[in-house]
């Protein structure tokens, strides 16, 4: 909509040094309260007066969210750990760099550097329509604009859609699904763990919210297991410019090959569904099986198998199949 | 308390998206009220219960007459069924217990709408329509009835046809609540994508959908408050013998005579199956179910159906 | 040495990379308030009702500017309107004291809109019964506004996916023909036709049109963000009605503009108006999403073409029938588009018809090769197949249809001062490696296949007339004077070494002044269409002519003989003959102010525009003071070429494209600085890439609100969409026309390098030209799986 | 407005919390103050209604400590550029795209326009401006975009050199393609990036002889 606002309207602002305090504040402010990570989705939200906390809890300063930690079976990321962070972590690089190729492929190094994983995971979706402050199902409307027939929706999704049709901008989350990683949330009953394919709404059950993270929750941390350590990964974004874009369609997998056969794998796309996709189907295919191309494209024709495209978004079916077979062929291009 | 939401459509211009769901809260608690300052006024204040046969014989009776048939049993449970589906899978996720409730909500829905047409169908072309007409009697009756019930002494309440009046009030309540929410229903499926249409949100103009989004959104609110008060009626031990002829299909002849005038719902002195419609009472009027639609009070009516003798001898 | 031809950093370099360099956003004034606008919702409306109350109400708000108080203008914008002809147009302005404040009282502003029919692309227009972009019309012919549609025959007629390319009487506003288009069909051995579609794009500089205005004593202070400076604020002095002496511009930076601040923007008249009504100045801040609808862009066209050639290559006709995207207010830009074409390629003949169309898309201007860059992208492609399918080397092909310097071409036989295509062809196939990389077209490189493309791509170049004026002052220095705007392409110190060049002066004794219209500026040409280049080094360089016989002259009054026996350089005027005889410039300015007269700009030519006569008059008195209109007359227009030659690896798993690498060479005469023209020439064809590959304008069709107006959904290429290894050269053959030789160059780039891309990309899709812009991975990818076309072929702004 | 001055107020309002000592300020411009009775009761409502409050604070610009008033949804951008006068960080779209904005924060690139300054108070500011030594000498990215002429109209250029600054620091000897990652997060529209990578490795090239 064309009535530009801009400017940020006022809010209270909070600096707690503690996950415990934040979550008492946010709790405190429910649906009011906005948690303030390295703020790179935010400040779109503040700007364009589409959303307008009464009270802002900036966690910059609380450092027990922040680093990269080993530990007994595996690697703790902090929520609050900046993308490049994590793209740069050595024990990361060294043997889980499906995260650290993610990570370094979100937008451009400013954002890398202020821009948090727990940001990543948690940040809204890019539909503009939704985006530009269209009354949508997403924004507590009755309609969905990206699905109508003339609508303009070469970005959003063929799969998983339920009345909305938005894609999950993560380019964190399909590697952290590949890793089998666990989210840590944190709320006022303490802490509990959930799987990473699980921690992403979809919209059949919340239309209006990305995660499952509730007012007065935080995402205080990301656990990869040792399971995957060192795996064969892959991980490829395919992306309109090679800077500040958003996925067109990303594929993650870690696989496990031994004696000529895939062990064990586990696959994920993002850009395909509302939510970053766990690709359960193609892995059936996979396991057991000795890599082949043949084999990718089966796995990749058994990832679209149910996509429905929209008006302008047909190119994803073939886009996630060929990118689907090329983690299974383990080359980009 | 707000009563719409309204939205600023892609032009700016304030558009309806839907009722405000304070309303939902406002039938909820309005429903519990009733029930409970029923439950109040029935416990302590009502006046006593006429157990009077009103001078009619229990003679040539069955000792168990047939009320709801077969199949209207199995429609009511049905539609009751739909019903309950609908409203939990539409209030249940505003009320914050989540869950994928839009595939439930609109398969239910549509096992609603079909069973309605069967309904409206049947009542239209197989059964007698007006029985659940209020006629001037019925008004007679339920001003009595009221009359009675603020305890004026000396009123004596006329038994009532097949359906009471309150019966056929609640019927019609459910059902325009009821049809209003599954034609507004059935038109925003429309917004939803299925293997049947593409979805099309620009089917009307915003001002429509705003439209059949509050009617929808009103008369589901209207049905929290009717099936509240339809549950607390079809579970007080007063009533119970009226819900048990919903799961059974027969009341005891004392009911019958104490509760209904032969004149407006004739039974017949044989056999149950053979159920007597004195010609010109207009009494056993088949009506439906279809009244549950809206959770009503048990109505429906055995009518032509034959298949109640099936039971007749177990009950 | 002469300074022409040297890379020298510009002078104002050091500023700009200290932060020291003000942009207009960057000035403050005490007692300054924010201006914020309120921008129409809908693309076509008319607004029934404002109620400003609750926001006047406010703390902080200080004021309100409508329509009502804004003058009209010809193309029938206006600065603020009540009936928004897109989504985005400005309906009023309220200030206050601070942004925030600005921002809440706007939202407090209750507009009530009574929506009208719009229409977002020249075909729907086109059909009958269909919506017009404007109440009076969905054209303009001549000056009227008139209503041009097709029959439902017209579009029936039409092959499926083709534009409907109706013959007879009414069908077009413009129509040429040269030659017999039917003669020539019948003479052709290979006749394409296709339908293309270019999308719009807006120009996004990177610096939003910001401006800041307060008055004094009736006196208009300005500081804005312009492509070229005097001419802004003349066109500002006239849409306000004030005399340009009332009119103080400061502009001495302009972050960018690409045609879209020719002469300033319509909305710098809002602060100017705001601050006169408030008698306070007034600062109007653009964001980008402002920018975005108030900045102007590139109209898209929507066209079908038709093209003969000969079993050699040779083109026997084209003929073009082309819609374009006026926006409310402008025509498009297919009229050039053909004239380009018609250059290019000389058809031997070819018709063009033409209708530019209005539509509810924010408003269209020039930008770099307007017209040009459209036409060649989308042709080159077409050269190449015709070349795969006649068998014809496809850069020879090229070559066998460019012109000479005798070309005449368009509808009316236009000449040129000179061409040098054929030049720039060879060379660039040399420098390319051509044959050698056109080895590799086809291969594959693991999922990747290689594209080869080249583009050709002229634009006009040029201008003659305008005036050059300088004072050497007493302290030696010479003080050259420059009314252009500083918008990154250098002119406006590069075009002073003309002047600095035939005296002979070093360039540290060289300062040039810009920015500020209060520093008595001369005449000078708008900074666009490459003129700039070309019209100021012949301006300085009369200047500087104008200089040096006036030192000749005190030279010979003060030491004897005739005044050319004496020359200048090294900062002294001397004789010829016996070099320690004579003066230094130092010395010379004091004696031009003792002998006054026309030697200290008492006195001056009467030719000089009267802009630049009183800039003499007021710098008359500091120092040698010369000033000179170019009147170095010539034959011909101008046209600089840009050849572009691209490699292209496109991922036929993806449809993502990487663009290898990149060699230009131009023929623009004289290199005068050859780094910025590097730059130019680079910059210019990225943006073409850009057009190519990614740049983007996404309306909703249902609402005719736009999308892709922010930078990650319109797309421009980064830093890393571009390739690493890029080269380019000049043929520097001068033009012969001017005296220094040099020609502009900021226009055929942007063709250049888009076409080179669209032929490239094609060349890599096996020859298959999907004939629109941009080829972005999913039009790409649809095509090579066979799947349905991601977007309908005529569809636009997708 | 008024300038109410509330330094410790919060602390005392609500001391009992610990975490209350990280509340910066209640924030209300004059025209939020509508908005604020919609909500539930702000914890600092009582204050904030009083009316439009600023916080001073200490910020560490270009290695000098500057006290400023700043608003709690105040950016970094508009504090440099509007209430310190370094007018040199440039706003090319205030919405992390552009990096016209880029300034260092302890040395690392940021947008400014997407940072609150409170978030970065305790931090080190580093804009373009701080980049020349008193004297006037350049810094060595600045000398070598002067000798490779980079850049055109150049409103990006204060934050192209800044992303070079912190480049040189991290990689003193980066290949273009690596110089090329480093500037990804600033946009060039008059796509000059051919002659701001060379100025870039020129300004390696100064920086390595330099250390």
């Amino acid at each position: 909509m064309a009535i530009i606002r801009d400017m940020i309207p006022a809010f209270e602002l909070f600096q707690p040094t503690s996950a415990d305090d934040a979550i008492e504040l946010l709790i405190r402010y429910g649906e009011d309260g906005w948690v303030l990570g390295g703020g790179m989705d935010s400040f779109d939200w503040w700007k364009e007066r589409i959303k307008r906390p009464t009270a802002v809890v900036d966690l910059a300063n609380v450092d027990a969210l922040k680093g990269v930690r080993s530990t007994a079976d595996g690697i703790e990321i902090g929520a609050m750990t900046t993308l490049t962070e994590v793209a740069t972590h050595p024990e990361l690089l060294a043997n889980y760099s499906v995260l650290t190729d993610a990570a370094a492929h979100v937008a451009t190094p400013q954002i890398r550097n202020r821009g948090t994983l727990a940001g990543n995971l948690a940040q809204d979706t890019r539909c503009w329509y939704y985006r530009g402050g269209w009354p949508c199902y997403r924004a507590g409307g009755n309609t969905c604009y990206a699905s109508a027939p003339t609508a303009m929706n070469r970005e959003h999704a063929i799969l998983g859609t339920n009345r909305c049709v938005a894609v999950s901008p993560s380019d964190t989350a399909p590697a952290l699904i590949a890793l089998d990683a666990q989210f840590v949330i944190q709320g006022s009953r303490g802490e509990r763990l959930v799987d990473a394919e699980d921690f992403f709404m979809p919209p059949s059950v919340d239309i209006e919210r990305m995660t499952i993270l509730k007012p007065g929750e935080l995402l205080t941390a990301i656990r990869i297991p040792s399971t995957w350590s060192g795996a064969t990964f892959y991980y490829e974004k395919v992306e309109d410019r090679k800077a500040w874009d958003f996925a067109l369609m990303t594929v993650a997998s870690a696989m496990r090959i031994s004696g000529g056969v895939i062990q064990e794998v586990r696959m994920a796309a993002n850009g395909a569904a509302p939510v970053p996709l766990r690709l359960e189907d193609s892995e059936r295919v996979l396991r057991g099986q000795a890599p082949s191309d043949q084999l990718g494209i089966q796995a990749g024709e058994v990832a679209v198998r149910d996509a429905q495209p929209l008006r302008h978004n047909d190119y994803k079916i073939p886009l996630m199949r060929n990118l689907v077979r090329r983690a299974v062929r383990g080359t980009e291009a | 308390m707000e009563l719409w939401r309204r939205a600023a459509n892609p032009w700016g211009q304030e558009v309806l998206i839907g009722v405000s769901w304070d309303l939902m809260w406002a039938a909820v608690i309005g429903g519990l009220a009733f029930v409970a300052a029923h439950a109040v006024w029935a416990k302590w204040i009502a006046p006593a219960e006429s157990t009077s046969t009103g001078g009619s014989s229990l003679a040539g009776l069955p000792a168990q007459i047939l009320r709801h048939a077969m199949s209207e049993r199995v429609f009511h449970w049905g539609m009751s069924a739909a019903m309950l589906v609908l409203l939990v899978t539409g209030f249940a996720p505003v009320m914050g217990i989540q869950f994928a409730w839009v595939t439930i909500h609109w398969v239910a829905g549509v096992i609603l709408t079909l069973m309605i047409v069967y309904h409206i169908i049947h009542a239209t072309f197989w059964q007698d329509l007006w029985a659940m007409w209020v006629d001037k009697a019925d008004i007679k009756a339920g001003v009595a009835e009221l009359r009675h019930m603020v305890g004026r002494n000396g009123t004596e309440v006329p038994k009532a046809a097949k359906y009471p009046i309150d019966h056929k009030l609640f019927h019609h309540a459910a059902a325009v609540s009821g049809l209003a929410a599954i034609v507004t229903g059935v038109l925003m499926m429309l917004r939803l994508e299925t293997a049947f249409w593409t979805a099309n949100p620009y089917m009307f103009a915003d001002s429509s959908w705003g439209v059949v989004y509050v009617v929808h959104g009103v008369s589901s609110v209207a049905l929290i408050a009717l099936v509240i008060s339809h549950i607390y009626f079809a579970i007080r031990p007063d009533k119970w013998w009226i819900t048990k002829s919903m799961i059974y299909g027969f009341i005891d002849q004392e009911k019958y005579v104490q509760n209904f005038d032969p004149n407006r719902w004739a039974v017949g002195g044989a056999a149950p199956q053979e159920e007597l419609v004195p010609a010109g009472v207009g009494a056993s009027i088949p009506e439906d179910g279809g009244a549950d639609a809206g959770g009503s009070e048990p109505a429906g009516d055995s009518g032509d159906d034959q298949q109640a003798s099936e039971f007749g001898g177990q009950v | 040495m002469a300074l022409i031809g040297q890379d020298i950093s510009p002078p104002d370099l050091h500023a700009k990379i200290t932060g020291r360099a003000r942009y207009a956003e960057d000035f403050r004034a005490d007692g300054m308030v924010f201006a914020k606008l309120l921008a129409s919702p809908m693309p076509h409306c008319r607004v029934t009702r404002i109620d400003a109350s609750a926001a006047l109400a406010m703390d902080g708000v200080i004021g309100i500017l409508t329509a009502d108080e804004v003058p009209q203008s010809e193309t029938g914008e206006q600065c603020l309107t009540n009936h928004p002809h897109y989504e985005g147009e400005a309906i009023l302005a309220v200030a206050a004291i601070d942004e925030t404040t600005a921002a809440d009282a706007i939202e407090r502003i209750r507009v009530d809109f009574e929506p009208l029919p719009f229409v977002l692309n020249p075909l729907d227009s086109m059909r009958p019964g269909s919506p017009n972009a404007r109440l009076e019309g969905n054209t303009r012919t001549g000056r009227e506004l008139t209503t041009l549609k097709w029959t439902e025959e017209d579009f029936a007629n039409a092959p499926e996916g083709s534009m409907p390319m109706p013959d007879g009487e009414g069908k077009a506003n413009t129509e040429w023909m040269v030659g017999d288009i039917d003669a020539g069909f019948a003479a052709a051995d290979l006749i394409l036709d296709e339908t293309i579609v270019h999308q719009s794009l807006t120009h996004h500089p990177l610096e939003p049109r910001s401006a800041m205005a307060y008055w004094q004593n009736g006196r208009l202070f300005i500081h804005t963000s312009t492509q070229s400076l005097v001419r802004t604020r003349q066109a500002l002095a006239a849409q306000l009605e004030l005399d340009i002496e009332d009119v103080v511009m400061i502009g001495d930076y302009c972050g960018g503009g690409f045609g879209s601040k020719i002469s300033g923007s319509i909305i710098q008249q809002v602060p100017a108006l705001m601050s006169r009504k408030l008698n306070r100045p007034v600062m109007l801040r653009i964001t980008r999403a402002e920018e975005n609808y108030l900045g102007r862009a590139r109209p898209g066209m929507q066209a079908r073409v038709r093209i003969g050639f000969r079993a050699d290559g040779r083109i026997t006709a084209l003929d073009l029938f082309a819609l374009g995207d006026g926006g409310p207010f402008a025509g498009g830009d297919q009229n050039g588009a053909a004239n380009t074409a018609s250059l290019t390629y000389r058809p031997l003949n070819m018709r063009f018809r033409g209708v530019g169309v209005f539509t509810n898309t924010p408003p269209k201007a020039a930008q770099r090769g307007p017209g040009g860059a459209q036409i060649i992208g989308m042709l080159e492609p077409l050269m190449d197949k015709a070349a795969r399918e006649l068998g014809v080397d496809r850069l020879a092909l090229r070559r066998l249809n460019a012109p000479d310097g005798d070309v005449e071409y368009g509808p009316r036989g236009a000449t040129l001062t000179s061409v040098f295509v054929k030049e720039a062809i060879d060379l660039g196939r040399e420098l390319f490696g051509w044959e050698e990389r056109l080895a590799r077209s086809g291969q594959m490189n693991g999922t990747k296949r290689t594209g080869i493309g080249v583009g050709v791509s002229p634009f006009a170049a040029g201008s003659r007339g305008y005036d050059g004026l300088l004072v050497i002052r007493p302290d030696g220095k010479v003080q050259i004077q420059q009314g252009l705007g500083n918008l990154g392409t250098h002119s406006i110190s590069d075009t002073a070494r003309a002047a600095a060049d035939v005296l002979g002066v070093e360039w540290d004794d060289v300062e040039v002044v810009f920015g500020d219209t209060s520093r008595h500026l001369p005449w000078s040409s708008v900074q666009a269409g490459s003129q700039t280049t070309h019209a100021h080094t012949r301006a300085n360089h009369a200047a500087g002519l104008d200089a040096q016989q006036k030192l000749r002259e005190i030279a010979a009054r003060d030491l004897g003989g005739r005044p050319e026996d004496y020359d200048t350089s090294g900062g002294r005027v001397y004789r010829r003959t016996n070099p320690s005889q004579g003066m230094t410039l130092a010395r010379a300015a004091t004696r031009a102010i003792e002998l006054g007269g026309r030697y200290s700009g008492e006195e001056f030519n009467e030719d000089l525009n009267d802009m630049t006569k009183a800039s003499v008059t007021a710098l008359a008195g500091q120092g040698l003071v010369a000033a000179a209109r170019d009147n170095f007359g010539g034959q011909g227009g101008l046209q600089s070429w840009v050849v572009g030659f691209a490699e292209v690896e496109l991922d036929v798993e993806t449809g993502k494209v990487d663009v290898v690498h990149y060699t230009a060479v131009t023929d623009c005469g004289v290199v005068v600085h050859p780094r910025s023209l590097g730059g130019q020439i680079f910059g210019g064809s990225i943006q073409g890439m850009g057009i190519a590959m990614s740049q983007k304008w996404v309306f909703d069709p249902v609402w005719g609100v736009s999308f892709a107006k922010r930078f990650y959904t319109a797309r421009p290429p980064g830093i890393l969409d571009v390739p690493i290894d890029m080269q380019w050269a000049a043929v520097e053959i001068p033009d012969p026309q001017t005296p220094v030789g040099a020609k502009g160059i900021g226009e055929p780039c942007v063709g250049a390098g888009s076409a080179a891309l669209t032929s490239a990309i094609a060349d890599a899709m096996e020859g298959e030209c999907l004939c629109r812009t941009p080829l972005t991975a999913d039009v790409l990818l649809a095509e090579l799986e066979g799947r349905a076309p991601a977007y309908g072929p005529l569809d636009l702004h997708v | 407005m008024s300038d109410v001055e509330i330094i410790g107020t919060p602390e005392r309002t609500v001391s009992r919390r610990k975490f209350i000592m990280g509340v910066i300020a209640a924030g209300a411009t004059t025209s939020s103050v509508g908005y604020l009775f919609k909500g539930p009761q702000p914890l600092l409502g009582a204050l904030a209604v009083q009316g439009s409050v600023e916080r001073l604070i200490t910020l560490n610009v270009n290695g000098q400590q500057r006290r400023v008033d700043v608003l709690n949804q105040e950016t970094l951008a508009f504090t440099l550029r509007y209430k310190l006068g370094l007018t040199g960080t440039k706003l090319g779209c205030d919405r992390a795209e552009c990096g016209a904005c880029t300034v260092l924060v302890d040395g690392v690139p940021s947008y400014a326009c997407s940072v609150l300054t409170h978030s970065v108070r305790t931090q080190q500011i580093t804009t373009v401006e701080g980049l020349e030594e008193p004297d006037g000498t350049l810094h060595p990215v600045q000398q070598a975009v002067l000798d490779e002429g980079g850049f055109q109209c150049a409103f990006c250029a204060p934050g192209f050199i800044m992303s070079m600054v912190a480049m040189v620091e991290s990689n003193p000897n980066p290949t273009r393609e690596e110089a090329a990652q480093a500037l990804s997060g600033n946009l060039c529209r008059c796509a000059d990036y051919n002659k701001i990578l060379t100025s870039a490795m020129r300004a390696a090239e100064y920086s390595r002889q330099q250390a």
